[in-house]
């Protein structure tokens, strides 16, 4: 059964880093990557590795996106600048 | 390199290192069967050494000079990131508009504030005993610490965040731990040593130094990624560049979320 | 199931480099990088990993248990946290080329030098 | 050391359902991003308090306890930035029949003591932490 839950495991955490990766625009990046913080954490954890999944939970699912939110925002805050931003924001839905 | 260019470089070098690393999966050994003779090796010493969590005790006893080195590695990067985002002369601060939180939202930040500290120093504390140590419960501690920014907003966090102290305790923590493998050397053996009693298996005084160097790596955690936030934080909603207008820096904003949230407000 | 993690690690280092040599963003670029390093995490603890083991913490184990490696979870956790203020620097470096440059295109900031 | 596999065929259920909430995260718009986000940590919770029983290990549950203080603190940083914090009924009963559904047995098997009491203030968290994130009218208060 142990098997089973480390499979699955493994499957969504590559799934969650391939959606990482395609997610051009870093502000929907960031929600992806500490998807995939609680994704490692979750493996970690099947994997008998507790320690690990303590410190990629609070680093992948807090720090690394809130850092990287707060460099989007600091980098897009001048108006009207060339920024490689590539996704307009009306794409959404 | 032009970006066609540069893809079929990658493509190239990607499929030799799949067909490389699939060949040498292939001959791995297969997963979860073969037992490993360090870390058999690695659980006699840290229960020699009475630590019950083995990691803490390969981190901070069995390895402690290479933490040394990882800890070294986090200092100057949180001093590169501080010099990297310092106040430049032709920059200027303005103050936040304060923000309203609702009364909800407030109240459970406020009461979730002081037990995620003491979730963080928990998990610090009990870095030889159960999972956790200075390396995790230090990243819970500093996160927790910004609760307080949803909560009230982010001038309340200025000022009870004295950020010069924060910037000691990194310093301290990387010296104490210097010390106390200096110490050892006092004590009459190697650096780094582990000379104090080692107390009893799955206490909180147990593992002889390996406690003291968890929390020092603890306290520099902490403190450093307290500092890093600080830093962030502050370019992000305070330090203005002298090209940008004034005005609240949510009207700049420029999003990926700006035109829905438009849309749901209409 | 034998080699399956080791193929999954490998995925994610190869998706990690195809985000970074394709971004258009630095800093999308440094959460490829982010990705990328977790490759790592995943291929240390799989190979540290034994059938019907479980977690070297014996506060809660009798100590004759059978365990998993404890040197692999040990590199992996210091890695990540230390990862972290790595990454914290090149957001860092990101900020400053911005307000240089005023852009955060890599292609842009190439032609810039000329 | 033995593991039981009821408690991990139960796991299994909260970790399927993540499959969906990537999709969510990935592909959908910032408002239903913000949701999976919160949906995530606490589907996690539950996934980690079921493994721990599981394998037989309370001390497992120390990253559950972390899950549920840093989850709810994440989602409100989010929302913070994001300028949304959408109101859903989907995490709300998720939360309050989700986890007492997990919580309750859970107790029962462990029995009282320590363990116990680290459950049920689990629980508490992760239901305090769904609900005042998810719910009616905290919208206002974050984007004001």
């Amino acid at each position: 059964m142990t098997d089973v839950l480390i499979v699955v495991a493994l499957l969504l955490v590559a799934g969650a880093a391939t959606a990482a990766v395609l997610n051009r625009d870093p502000m929907r990046q960031a929600l992806v990557l500490s998807f995939l913080g609680l994704a490692l954490a979750l493996l970690f954890t099947f994997l008998q590795a507790p320690d690990v999944a303590l410190s990629q939970l609070a680093v992948g699912s807090a720090v690394t996106p809130l850092m990287i939110l707060l460099t989007v925002r600091k980098v897009r805050r001048r108006p009207g600048s060339g920024d490689g931003v590539d996704k307009p924001a009306g794409r959404e839905r | 390199m032009s970006p066609r260019v540069r893809l079929w470089v990658f493509l190239v070098g990607a499929a030799g290192f799949a067909a490389l690393f699939a060949a040498a999966c292939l001959d791995l050994p297969a997963f979860g069967t073969v037992p490993h003779p360090y870390g058999v090796r690695a659980v006699h010493a840290a229960l020699s050494h009475h630590t019950a969590n083995v990691i803490a005790s390969v981190n901070f006893d069995l390895r402690a000079f290479d933490t040394l080195g990882e800890e070294s590695i986090l200092f100057s990067a949180v001093i590169g990131t501080v010099v990297l985002l310092r106040q430049a002369r032709d920059e200027h601060r303005k103050d936040p508009e304060p923000a309203t939180v609702h009364p909800p939202v407030r109240r459970f930040a406020l009461l979730t504030l002081p037990f995620a500290l003491l979730v963080g120093l928990y998990v610090i504390a009990h870095g030889q005993i159960s999972p956790g140590g200075g390396f995790q419960g230090g990243v819970v501690a500093a996160t927790a610490l910004h609760l307080l920014y949803i909560a009230a907003d982010y001038r309340a966090l200025e000022r009870v965040r004295p950020l010069t102290l924060y910037e000691i305790g990194e310093a301290a923590g990387e010296a104490a731990y210097v010390i106390t493998g200096l110490a050892a050397v006092l004590a009459g053996s190697a650096f780094l040593a582990n000379v104090l009693p080692f107390g009893t298996l799955a206490t909180l005084s147990s593992g002889g130094t390996a406690m003291v160097l968890n929390a020092a790596v603890g306290l520099e955690v902490t403190s450093g990624i307290v500092v890093l936030l600080a830093r962030f934080l502050d370019q992000a909603v305070e330090i203005e560049e002298p090209g940008e207008g004034g005005g609240s820096p949510r009207d700049t904003r420029d999003s990926g979320g700006n035109g829905d949230d438009e849309r749901e407000r209409a | 199931m034998t080699v399956l993690p080791y193929l999954v690690a490998g995925w994610i280092f190869l998706i990690g480099v195809y985000g970074l040599v394709t971004s258009r963003d630095l800093i999308h670029a440094v959460g490829c990088l982010a990705v990328t390093q977790s490759s790592t995490y995943v291929l240390l603890l799989a190979v540290g990993y034994r059938n019907g083991g479980t977690a070297p913490v014996f506060a809660d184990a009798p100590t004759d248990s059978r365990v998993v490696d404890p040197v692999v979870q040990a590199l992996a956790l210091t890695d990540i946290v230390v990862g972290a203020t790595v990454t914290a620097l090149l957001l860092a470096l990101v900020v400053q080329l911005r307000k240089r440059h005023g852009t955060v295109d890599p292609d842009a900031l190439s032609e810039l030098k000329g | 050391m033995s593991t039981s596999d009821g408690w991990l065929a139960a796991a299994l259920v909260p970790l399927l359902a993540l499959v969906p909430v990537l999709w969510r995260i990935a592909y959908g718009s910032p408002g239903d991003r913000l949701i999976g986000q919160n949906l995530t940590s606490l589907l996690a919770g539950l996934v980690l308090l079921l493994a721990a029983q599981g394998f037989h290990r309370t001390s497992y549950n120390d990253v559950a306890l972390v899950v549920s203080v840093l989850g709810p603190t994440g989602t409100l940083i989010y929302a913070r930035f994001l300028d949304v914090l959408p109101d859903s009924r989907l995490v709300r009963w998720t939360a309050l029949v989700g986890v007492p559904a997990t919580v309750l047995p859970l107790c029962v098997a462990t029995g009282p003591g320590r363990a116990m009491a680290k459950l049920l203030l689990i629980g508490v968290l992760l239901i305090a932490g769904s609900v005042v994130t998810s719910g009616r009218g905290a919208r206002e208060g974050v984007t004001a």
